[in-house]
């Protein structure tokens, strides 16, 4: 019994036409179409194409949450063991489709999945959450890049094990895998200083991780209109600390609602901070979360709406990863929620 | 912290001590504030005073909020 | 970066009771000693010292034994501010950093291996501030 | 400055009561290392007995801890003796004639401290990360004296010392054997060498060494080198036991003594010396724990790096944590002084390989050699035969709890295998 995969493709791969044809909605055909004859050949009927849906490239960038569902729908009808997009090459939209539905079906129906595009294509950005093949940048790659992807693609089929990603040609996705090179590290320093020293291209073992920097967002328009929220890593929680947020090693954050709240006590507040006094913070609370002046503001009209919560870590005690993943998920429910700008305070 | 929720797409103002610490964290607007232990406010301040800095301190974050950066950018109070 | 240091300026931040019963006043340095502090625990202290303008005069993660295996650490930072410096703040960042990802270590150890540990923070201590180790042992309190 | 290096070829070793080397097997009497080792005041102080075994490439063996790996070699020809300021007198080594017992090594193996680690395994997925798995290795388990738990810098000596001593016994038998082969290495005066290759781009070895305390110290001429300031050395001085090792912890990328012997990054360059580049020389520079020192130590390596006039430089690094900063310091302040850079590291990016795998980072560090990530899980099987002790593999870096399973196997990350991820680049593992 052969693995069972479904293909997704965009109109141009199905033959269907080009940019003029891009609009197309979602279809489901039987068997393989385009491209996906090479990867059944690659398979040898260890696996095998048992549909394919083809996408216009438009048409998923324009629906892209009713494509998802479409497309969702079926693959889930159909159960397959795998999910094979693309290869999109350097197609941009097509890149960003592959990527896209491939994180859906794995995320949402936990298929493992794989897709293929050129580095620089704008898809390649959620190359840390979908495994993907990286190819060349014009269809002319396909007698590269099919045999490559389906080989991966049948041993994750298997639950292989995947080596590191120079072994197996996905794009490096942020998770080091070790593996033996041919040459000795030393001759391979020298190798690569000789190139650098004679300015030919070399590539570095380990990139150093890039300076993370977010763009700021755009400003807000008009304070009085907008609902604004405050967060801190002061530590600063209800009295008695309900929630046992710990002076160190915290390992979750506080969500608190202070709707109706006029201002912060010391009877109603303190702060579960160990870094730093805590005289100050629990004499008055307001010198680290200001809520007595922000409700003074929102009164004047000044702002729209102080939000009716605000979250809280503490500073020291939060580990790196934990402190960006609390925030990552309090950002999300400060977005649902309608929030329009944060007050982040720190002590 | 602050740079997740710049990522999650709404403008963030971090009001700080150590501006250098907010630099170095990622923060695109910075409010630099009063000390470690009491961010926005004064002990040595009568209550009334006090919380008038807090004011001042939160409306020149707001005008922070309010104002397009495309760096890091510090407003100094 | 800065200063040489003076041992007057030096704050010896520590959870090992060796670093204590060994230097204590054998030095113009002051022990700031916390029994009930973890290794990371001390890292943050030493942390918010920095933040707070102090100098940083060793580096947090001395010695090649991992975070998650000894729970001993001892820090030295300057007794008064001195200014926030950048690079002091980044190294003790990134040390808390690596400290968090080590997988925690739960393992009972006997009184010898502690001791052991004690011992390594201890040298590592003295290696970088040129204090007689064995000098210190011999005459331990 | 010039050394011929003349390799008598190890295929087995044999204890006999005659010492000699004999159709590439060596013959030794234990009990002859044994008094030779003895000799020394510290070892007959601190070592209550020695005993000894033979593990051979393939055999179901495992050796832990490890403390030192050291190649037995000796001095035929040139001034100094082997290991210099330690146990030959302090004299400049480097040229002449060595001989190299190839294919062997001496191990040393005890417990020092509580938390001692190092493994080596003779054959089993273990093997394929260190290479002494292919070597022939006479292993020396140290038993301490009474009373050494309060004198574990002593007892700590006198067990570094004890394996330098038994590798010299050892090598003295090749003194007269005639080599299986021979290979010179030459090295040439600042002047001589633009003079010879002006074409060719001028290239050092930044050597960093360990230098923290008790069991993470290196000595170079007998000299502790955290009490030295970043300095030149010629690449062959290494090859005669210039540098030696007192560091123990961190057994995946502490540099052993038989690393400094056989330094790959000095092998490389000396293989591509005058043909794509100039090896000028080593600039060896230390890893403290005072910061001061570190500022200081990598001002002096930019420094002596724009002095020779360099083109580029390879930095090695050994040990985990704060030496990332010194690597960083090093790389950013050379790359600025104009000089191209290359650097050999390890990783810790986590058991799952997604954490930050170094301490310390900066842009300019943008030609980095990897020796893997040391916190990748290995299941080591169980070994017909343990030479030391199982007692500490609980214990060990990269242990975790129950890392030994009942069944005799072991979990554990890499970094419990003696030389696994080394920063010399002295491996193939590497990581992506």
């Amino acid at each position: 019994m052969s693995y069972k995969v479904v293909h997704y493709i965009n109109q141009f791969f199905a033959n269907i036409g080009g940019e003029e044809m891009a609009h197309v909605a979602p279809e489901l055909r039987d068997g393989i179409v385009g491209p996906g004859l090479a990867f059944n050949q690659a398979w040898k009927g260890e696996a095998e194409i048992v549909k394919t849906v083809v996408c216009g490239d438009s048409y998923f960038a324009e629906h892209e949450a009713d494509a998802k569902a479409q497309i969702l729908d079926w693959v889930k009808a159909e159960k397959p063991d795998f999910f094979l997009a693309g290869p999109a090459f350097n197609a941009g939209r097509y890149g960003y489709a592959c990527a896209t539905i491939c994180a859906a079906v794995q995320d949402e129906l936990g298929i493992p999945v794989l897709t293929g595009m050129y580095e620089e294509n704008p898809g390649a950005d959620l190359k840390n959450k979908v495994l993907m093949v990286a190819t060349a940048n014009s269809a002319a790659g396909m007698r590269k890049a099919a045999p490559a992807m389906a080989k991966l693609a049948l041993k994750l089929m298997k639950g292989e094990k995947i080596g590191a990603s120079c072994e197996e040609g996905y794009m490096p996705n942020g998770i080091r895998k070790n593996f033996f090179e041919k040459k000795v590290g030393a001759e391979r320093a020298v190798d690569m200083l000789v190139a650098k020293l004679n300015g030919k291209p070399f590539t570095t073992e380990y990139p150093m991780p890039s300076f993370d920097r977010v763009a700021p967002n755009p400003a807000v328009k008009d304070l009085s209109k907008a609902t604004i929220a405050l967060c801190t890593s002061g530590g600063i929680v209800p009295k008695g600390n309900p929630d046992h947020i710990e002076s160190s090693s915290a390992s979750h954050y506080g969500e608190y609602c202070i709707a109706g709240v006029e201002k912060l006590t010391s009877e109603g507040y303190e702060t579960a901070h160990g870094g730093y006094d805590p005289v100050y913070a629990n004499e008055n609370p307001n010198r680290v979360l200001p809520v007595d002046v922000l409700r003074d503001m929102e009164r004047e009209g000044k702002i729209g709406k102080l939000h009716d919560y605000f979250y809280t870590t503490v500073g020291n005690g939060t580990s790196v990863a934990n402190a960006k993943s609390f925030a990552a998920e309090y950002a999300q429910k400060l977005l649902q929620a309608g929030v329009h700008a944060v007050i982040m305070t720190s002590t | 912290m602050v740079k997740e929720i710049e990522r999650a797409g709404i403008p963030v103002v971090h009001m700080c001590t150590v501006t250098p610490i907010s630099m170095t964290v990622g923060a695109n607007r910075i409010v630099p504030t009063i000390a470690i232990p009491h961010p926005l406010g004064n002990p040595a301040l009568s209550p009334e005073e006090e919380k008038a800095l807090r004011r001042k301190l939160v409306e020149r974050a707001l005008e922070a909020l309010t104002t397009e950066v495309e760096d890091q950018t510090i407003f100094e109070v | 970066m800065s200063t040489i240091g003076n041992p007057r300026d030096f704050l010896i931040l520590t959870n090992n009771p060796l670093v204590v019963s060994c230097m204590e006043g054998r030095g113009l340095y002051t022990i700031e000693f916390h029994p009930e502090k973890s290794y990371r625990e001390i890292l943050v202290m030493a942390r918010d010292k920095v933040y707070g303008g102090h100098t940083l005069y060793t580096h947090p993660l001395s010695g090649s034994v991992k975070p998650n295996e000894t729970p001993y650490k001892s820090v030295i930072v300057s007794m008064v501010p001195h200014g926030f410096d950048q690079q002091f703040a980044e190294i003790m960042s990134n040390a808390i950093g690596v400290c968090d990802k080590f997988v925690p270590c739960t393992r009972q150890y006997t009184q010898q291996v502690l001791e052991d540990f004690q011992l390594i923070d201890y040298t590592l201590l003295c290696g970088a501030i040129g204090f007689d180790a064995v000098a210190g042992l011999s005459n331990k309190k | 400055m010039k050394l011929e290096l003349g390799y008598i070829q190890i295929n087995d070793i044999q204890f006999s009561k005659e010492c000699k080397v004999e159709n590439s097997t060596l013959f030794v009497d234990p009990d002859a290392v044994k008094a030779f080792m003895y000799e020394d005041d510290d070892v007959k102080a601190w070592v209550k007995d020695f005993s000894f075994d033979v593990a051979k490439p393939g055999e179901s063996v495992r050796i832990t801890p490890v403390k030192d790996v050291i190649e037995p070699r000796v001095k035929v020809e040139g001034p100094g003796g082997v290991f210099p300021g330690v146990i030959s007198k302090v004299d400049t080594v480097g040229s002449g004639k060595t001989h190299v017992l190839r294919g062997m090594a001496v191990v040393t193996a005890g417990k020092i401290v509580g938390f001692q680690e190092g493994i080596i395994d003779m054959s089993g997925p273990g093997a394929d990360y260190t290479p002494f798995s292919k070597l022939n290795n006479f292993v020396v388990v140290a038993e301490p004296a009474e009373g050494y738990q309060d004198h574990k810098h002593e007892y700590e000596h006198a067990v570094r010392i004890a394996g330098l001593r038994a590798a010299t016994f050892i090598g003295e038998i090749g003194r007269n054997v005639t080599p299986d082969e021979t290979q010179e290495f030459e090295t040439l005066g600042i002047k001589e060498g633009i003079e010879k290759y002006p074409d060719l781009p001028r290239v050092a070895y930044v050597h960093m060494l360990q230098t923290q305390g008790l069991l993470h110290d290196t000595y170079v001429y007998g000299v502790d080198a955290k009490r030295t300031l970043t300095t030149i050395l010629n690449p062959t001085e290494t090859m005669d036991g210039a540098i030696i090792s007192g560091n123990c912890v961190s057994a995946c990328d502490k540099n052993t003594t038989y690393h400094h012997l056989n330094n790959p990054v000095v092998k490389a360059l000396f293989a591509a010396h005058g043909k794509t580049l100039n090896y000028v020389c080593n600039i060896i520079t230390n890893e403290n724990v005072y910061l001061a020192d570190k500022q200081r130590s990598s001002d002096w390596s930019a420094k002596l790096c724009r002095l020779l006039d360099l083109d580029g430089a390879i930095v090695s690094q050994e040990g985990f944590g704060n030496p990332d900063t010194d690597l960083i310091m090093n790389t950013k302040k050379i790359e600025l002084q104009g000089v191209k850079t290359t650097i050999i590291t390890d990783e810790y990016a986590g058991q799952d390989g997604k954490s930050q795998s170094l301490a310390d980072a900066d842009p300019l560090a943008d030609a980095v050699v990897t020796g893997g990530n040391a916190n990748e899980v290995i299941i080591l099987p169980k070994m017909d035969k343990v030479i030391g002790t199982l007692d500490y593999v609980d214990v060990i870096a990269g242990g975790h709890a129950g890392s030994l399973r009942p069944d005799g196997t072991i979990e554990a990350e890499l970094q419990v295998i003696t030389g696994a991820t080394n920063e010399m680049g002295f491996n193939c593992l590497s990581a992506r």
